[in-house]
């Protein structure tokens, strides 16, 4: 690849190390689905940065060959706040598991949400922790039986719908490892979606947690069954939050969308008003200079 | 120390002995203002502080937070001098007591012979105790009747500050030009009443005795009026001037005046400070902008390091640059938010998980603590490394005067992410060499792409578990830190370069100990002062200096643990196995008087 | 080390040589099983370990976990022996090798003349190196074959024990007993297709060369079967030993294992164990357990022992009995989690902020992480103090062969809350004696309920922020660790009280250092051992013992620093500031080998 | 007091320390409501256990004479959860502030929510951090001007009906600390609510954010307009996150209760099946020898 002349941003040039999910790893579509989508938006592939936590989900940066970063477990969206906010010519995706981010990092799931911070989050949900080989997550069925829950799981499962919407995201998606058009379709409109956008993925772990999603995987006998948005308005939250409370495996697609001000703009606004009050960009020393007379 | 010594001190408090006033010309004063945080003490402490900014003269001063929310006894304490100010004094010359409680309370805190000036309409004094001489004038109905009444007592600080005013002859013009730019912004009727109550407390009668006693001597002028500030406003402007762009933190005791002054001023310089949900979301979001490729801060104070130590962690596996402030506080657990202790060293060092190398400043005054947040940028960029500040609550809170900094020399241009094309054999973390990232947004014209991460990694940044890797790996973090140890400078030593004894210490307890050393050599002592700004990697040399002493006394404000060793001095001991190297500790939360490091010393010495 | 010293060692790789066989009787081996982690290799091993542990053989094992999700090379190695068993082995004996990788990474395992065993239908070995000797036999096809197809290669892993059983002549009724145990739980069919590929390599002609060459000796028979497990199964069951009835803790490699079994086992006891949502949560719901009156118990690995720093100043200050088990990784930040490190003995000691005193203890291998589990719970309770335990992914996944412990003289039993009534004059903090809190459910007689905080306070748990109590108090929370300091015996040395050198190690390299001390004095040197188990405070006497000494060289899997010493050496230095006190580290992620640990004497000793 | 016999519990023994809080303080209100309610109910004074965080409201453990404990900032709940589940004979109440609750502490609220823990929550929520001395929290209001915030406050605040609502807690109320009635009612329902039970209650900050809620005091000309239970069902949960809905100042009352399972009780069925299992309370010596006869 040569620097200067701009080439056709393929899956190829995408693809970095062999994924070392266990074969038939329902991370493996989400990443193939990834790779299209970028594909058809065509971003300067030194503008894409994928970031994560921990998990075998979080280990996505090392398998796209972009800027990436691959954090400590639970923070990935912190850090990402502080990556969107200070560069706004980049895109910016975060990948994750449900522990990474219903767990440990539940909390900056929620803040990152409610100020709208410009990236997209895609949660690779499989009711599991993986990495650790199989302990109850946030999203484990009632009744699953873990390594931490011998005789099944007791804990209410997080409703990942209902948390992000209340939370505030302004884009709140769902889809299927097992739909990779449906991903594909999921991750272009969260992407194109100027804030915070989330799409919950469900993707199996086929060694800890095997058919958790057959039910709404059709090639299984299950039912995938997408929303209707000539029936479901995506700008209605009590809509939305109605919809979430549908029984598993529930339905799949956009249950909210709403534009509203990013925070990203709005301290941007906060610095291009504060440098027009000091009449355009001041320089550092005048500025020390100024605030030091004041001081005497 | 306070009062110059030719000048023989005054003995008991009866007036007709003041006919001949015995002191003048003071080099020297401690002034003590003790009421409740609501009277507005601190303003005219700060005052008084700028006044001699504008003096040539110098100023330290101490304060004291009261521990229920809606305020309660607080302190203001201003040591100013014509000489170098070192401490905010051990004992005060002159107390002013605005209700019962602050007269029994700070008495004691008046040397022998200083004056207590209260306010006859709350206190009664003993004035049977002989010690101290008692001026008693009704502070709050003076006040009242010169106000005229509506605002109550408010205003009782302003008439203290014109009494003062007129006791030490300060020069009034200059004073009320402070007073009008600080009020001058505000409805006019409050710069009238102020200026009222400052008049009244000015011309007030009992002052004319005292006029020709005090007269505070000005220093020698440098032509050009000095700052005056606190140490946590000079650290923040060092930040920006070291280039610091942008910045995350939640808010703490002492900390959160370092992230508002932030968060007020980097839109101006085009950048930003988040305000994020706690510490592990801010030094997260931080480590996010130094990905980015921007030089940035996060901080807190004791508790919110805490949660910063997995963070941390990372950023030293990962080799990403990171300014850390830290204004101490007394501890452990949410201990003494107000109180000042030194008791974080060891946590700023080996806190994190792992062999987890950073750097360890700490600023020794308010001025340093500009100076220590450029050189704390200047260092986290060149060996792409974190620095850990070790301010505290003392120095953030405390009032100094310095010169104003050469701008010029001293500013460094942020020039933000390097976005430039790496080439083929790009490698961030070369055996050979430095690290150097390549932020999102550089191209790389060999086609693959970084990741940063916290796993063990190879010098493309890979993932690797390989023994020799680890090893190597390990070497190469720990040895850029060897590499910056070389190019400290070695510590200046106040005093001879050998003798008896090297008094040694970090931060703010710098003025003490200078102070206490100038002490002992005036009574002849072979006594030398050291204080260690670089703490982790310490200076070099420091074993050829230790060598030329008898002992090495280090002083803290920590604990002095299982073995009797403050924690500089274990890890001095654990550098230099050197058994001279012997510790004074303490932790009450207050700093050190002059009088408990010479005690301390003579106790390791053996003349007592 | 490993093949009895008086056999001569096999040379080349000539099987025609093999008629007469040269080795026999051994007293210990130590044979890697290389292959993939799908292979099914930790299952053999620990067939083998648990048939050591009862033919009163004595045995170590030592694994790798593939770095990828799915499986991967990895490795187990099992050292039997009749004597003491006290590494893993710097060599192996014999290599078997399942594919080609396993040949081409571990044959440099093996020591000169060792055997390896290779798979014929996946490994071409080099027959022309003739440092080894090969053995290639078509494993997986005859596994195939003998179980009937239809499993593929399942079951290879129990074609090689069957294979190994009859090389060494081991006991092949007890093995069948024991696998029998494991498999016969499951589906029938399962246990048979075991015991077909068992046979098959039990019955492999090949073997029959070999039979009478390697006869492992039998141990002395302590009349009963011993105990077979690792270091986070031994851990565990001190805990409940201990009395420890309450956990909290969040997955993490290596300490998962920990929270499993407790999860599992503690409603048995009439307990529970919490999985919390982060290590944050785990440490504060262990708290409220303590703060409830129950012993209770959190852990994490590194990572997330950073995060209950903040949350351990607190049980600090509010002198809370608190068990933390960390399952110490390589570092820092994620590190290496699947190897072994013991770098995170500084932070256990000062990662809070503040002087936050807590005891720091490390088992020194499989069975001490029972006794070490018992200790740290009698002493959390007696100084109502935390207790870290320093355990390591070594550690925790080795297996070893220990006596059942007398359960009348260690258990401990659960007495519960105290809720008996407190008098009028109760303080949970006096000044002249140990810390007894009243939780919630006691009543107090004199009317006035406490509240536990992590503010300084006085003796009744007041906040208070009096300079002298908060000195008071900080003495009296370190001053209480150094009576624990009193009773801490001395430990043990290994070979005479004087000499050249002292040996000193922590955790989990005992073994290696104690049998680098015996080679050392096998060649005459005047080397002693001593594994230090109590790592804060540390045991009163040392400085005495290394009087005794040339040279005190500390051994410890961490990083030497920047000054040259690792972390236990600088705690020592620091404390005896006595430069005898040196050094030697490495941080590659594995266990010492013995002729580490020599070369690293001989260099500090001068004598190479 | 004498230990044997049992005394009718008074606001005189409950008060302890004469509150620091600032004079004007609405968090005086609350403690007075708490003592009234206690005077009701008649616990034993030693089974009542007062847990906060850190923060002027959480210095609530001081000022009530029982047990108490006051721990760090934003992790109160998930010790009291380490007290409510191993203690069934306590009451537990947890009280903290905004900033507390859902900025630093946000992580635990979502986990005690969902595992329904059997304790009492009380948010006294001043829409700004007190203690830190008037620095933007996640409820403050959009522009409001703080010194985190000196041109007005930029990130849409929380809204904490929706995220306890979403988050699963069981009973989830909402007050207003002038009005002591209202409270003392919804404490009571709080404390009687067989699982995790908040109560959200607006309480001023005379000194940082003086006249926040004066909308919603008719003392200061605002309407205080409570939930009618008879057109409110409580337990529906999407009326309940529609109603979260409303704008500033909203409803007061109870939005949403519905009783499940406590973790306390499952967790102690989990013990009493193990027990019986094992033929009753075993032997601890003999549950080990046991094990490590399977370890041989
Ligand atoms: C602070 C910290 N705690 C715990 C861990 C261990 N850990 C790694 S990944 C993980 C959870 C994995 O589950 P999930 O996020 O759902 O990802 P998955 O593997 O299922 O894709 C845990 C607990 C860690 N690395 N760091
Ligand atoms: C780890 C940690 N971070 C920060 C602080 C400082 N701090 C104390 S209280 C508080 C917030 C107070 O706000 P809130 O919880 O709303 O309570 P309020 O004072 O308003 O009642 C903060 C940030 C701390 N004590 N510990
Ligand atoms: S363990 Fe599960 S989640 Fe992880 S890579 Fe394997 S299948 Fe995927
Ligand atoms: S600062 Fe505000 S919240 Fe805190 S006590 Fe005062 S009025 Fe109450
Ligand atoms: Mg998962
Ligand atoms: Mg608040």
């Amino acid at each position: 690849m040569s620097a200067n002349a701009p080439e056709k941003l393929t899956k190829k040039q995408l693809s970095a190390d062999h994924p070392t999910w266990c074969p038939g790893c329902g991370d493996f579509a989400v990443l193939a689905s990834f790779f299209k989508v970028l594909e058809k938006l065509q971003y300067p592939q030194e503008k894409i940065v994928t970031i994560a936590g921990i998990g075998c989900s979080s280990r996505f940066p090392y398998f796209v060959n972009s800027h990436g970063l691959h954090f400590i477990h639970g923070r990935a969206l912190a850090l990402a706040t502080g990556v969107s906010l200070s560069r706004p010519d980049l895109h910016v995706f975060v990948f994750g598991g449900d522990g990474d981010g219903f767990s440990i990092g539940g909390n900056h799931l929620e803040h990152c949400a409610r100020k709208n911070i410009n990236l997209t989050y895609v949660i690779m949900d499989n009711y599991v922790y993986g990495l650790t080989k199989k302990q109850t997550s946030p999203t484990s069925k009632l009744g699953y039986k873990s390594k931490t829950d011998p005789t099944g799981a007791i804990d209410q499962p997080v409703n990942p719908m209902k948390k992000l919407i209340s939370a505030g995201a302004s884009f709140v998606a769902r889809s299927h490892a097992s739909q990779v058009k449906h991903m594909m379709a999921m991750y272009e409109r969260a992407i194109l979606h100027p804030g915070f956008s989330v799409v919950e993925t469900l993707s199996e772990c086929v060694v800890f947690n095997g058919g958790s999603f057959d039910d709404s995987n059709p090639r299984k006998g299950g039912v995938f069954e997408t929303i209707d948005e000539e029936q479901h308005d995506v700008t209605d939250q009590h809509a939305a939050f109605a919809m979430a409370e549908d029984q598993y495996p529930g339905k799949f697609g956009v249950f909210y969308q709403q534009e509203r001000p990013t925070k990203n703009a709005l301290e941007q606004k906060w610095i291009d008003d504060s440098q027009a009050r000091l009449g355009g960009e001041a320089d550092p020393k005048d500025l020390l200079r100024k605030r030091f007379a004041v001081m005497k | 120390m306070t009062i110059a010594a030719d000048e023989p001190p005054v003995q008991g408090s009866d007036h007709s002995e003041l006919s001949t006033p015995p002191l003048q010309d003071l080099q020297n004063a401690v002034i003590r203002f003790a009421g409740n945080s609501q009277d507005g003490i601190q303003t005219i402490g700060g005052f008084l502080a700028r006044l001699a900014g504008r003096s040539a003269r110098e100023v330290m001063t101490y304060m004291t937070i009261p521990s229920t929310i809606s305020g309660g006894p607080s302190i203001f304490q201003v040591h100013l001098g014509s000489g170098e100010v070192l401490s905010a004094g051990d004992d005060t010359d002159f107390l002013v007591a605005f209700y019962q409680h602050s007269y029994d309370n700070h008495l004691s805190s008046l040397r022998d012979g200083g004056i207590c000036i209260y306010d006859t309409d709350f206190v009664e004094p003993d004035l049977s105790d002989k010690r101290y001489e008692f001026i008693g004038l009704p502070i709050t109905s003076t006040t009242i009747e010169a106000i005229g009444g509506s605002t109550k007592s408010r205003g009782k600080n302003m008439f203290v500050l014109g009494l003062v005013t007129s006791i030490f002859q300060l020069d009034r013009d200059k004073l009320v030009g402070i007073i009008e730019r600080q009020f001058g912004k505000k409805d006019e009727s409050v710069l009238r009443n102020v200026m009222l109550a400052f008049d009244a407390g000015y011309a007030y009668p009992i002052g004319d005795v005292y006029k020709n006693r005090f007269s505070l001597k000005a220093g020698t002028s440098t032509g050009s009026d000095r700052v005056t500030t606190d140490g946590n406003t000079a650290l923040t402007y060092g930040l920006l001037a070291g280039g610091v762009r942008f910045g995350a933190g939640y808010p703490i005791t002492p900390w959160s005046p370092v992230m508002e002054v932030l968060r007020s001023e980097l839109p101006k310089y085009g950048g930003l400070f988040l305000q994020a949900e706690d510490e592990l979301a801010a030094v997260s979001a931080a480590l996010g902008y130094a990905y980015a490729g921007h030089l940035a801060v996060t901080g807190s104070s004791g508790p919110g390091l805490s949660l910063k130590m997995e963070a941390l962690s990372y950023a030293s596996m990962a080799e990403l640059p990171l300014v850390v402030i830290n204004v101490q506080r007394g501890g452990p657990s949410t201990g003494l938010p107000t109180s000042v202790e030194q008791s974080d060293l060891m946590q700023a060092i080996y806190g994190s998980h792992g062999d987890a190398p950073r750097v360890v400043l700490a600023p020794q005054d308010v001025e340093d603590c500009f100076y220590i947040a450029v050189e704390a940028c200047r260092i986290a960029r060149k060996y792409s490394t974190q620095v850990i500040v070790l301010s505290d609550q003392a120095l953030s809170s405390r009032i100094e005067v310095f010169d104003e900094p050469d701008w010029d020399a001293v500013v460094v241009e942020d020039e933000g992410p390097a976005l430039e094309d790496r080439p083929d054999d790009f490698k961030p973390y070369p055996l050979d060499g430095d690290t150097r990232h390549a932020p999102p947004g550089a191209k790389m014209l060999g086609g693959k792409y970084p990741v940063v991460t916290g796993l063990e990694h190879d010098e493309w940044g890979h993932p690797s578990a390989n023994p020799e890797m680890h090893q190597k790996m390990t070497n190469r973090r720990r040895d850029k830190l060897k590499r910056l140890m070389e190019e400290i400078p070695t510590p200046e030593v106040f005093g001879d370069a050998k003798g008896d004894v090297l008094l040694v210490g970090w931060g703010s307890t710098y003025g003490p100990l200078r102070e206490a050393t100038g002490l002992l050599r005036d009574q002849g002592k072979q006594v030398s002062h050291m204080q260690i700004r670089h703490l982790h990697p310490l200076p070099k040399d420091l074993g050829e200096v230790f060598d030329q002493f008898d002992h090495v006394i280090v002083a803290e404000m920590n604990d002095e643990g299982l073995y009797g060793q403050g924690q500089l001095a274990t890890l001095l001991r654990g550098r230099y196995a050197n058994p001279k190297i012997k510790s004074i500790t303490k932790t009450d939360g207050l700093t050190f008087k002059i009088r408990e490091i010479v005690a301390g010393v003579s106790e390791h010495t053996g003349n007592a």
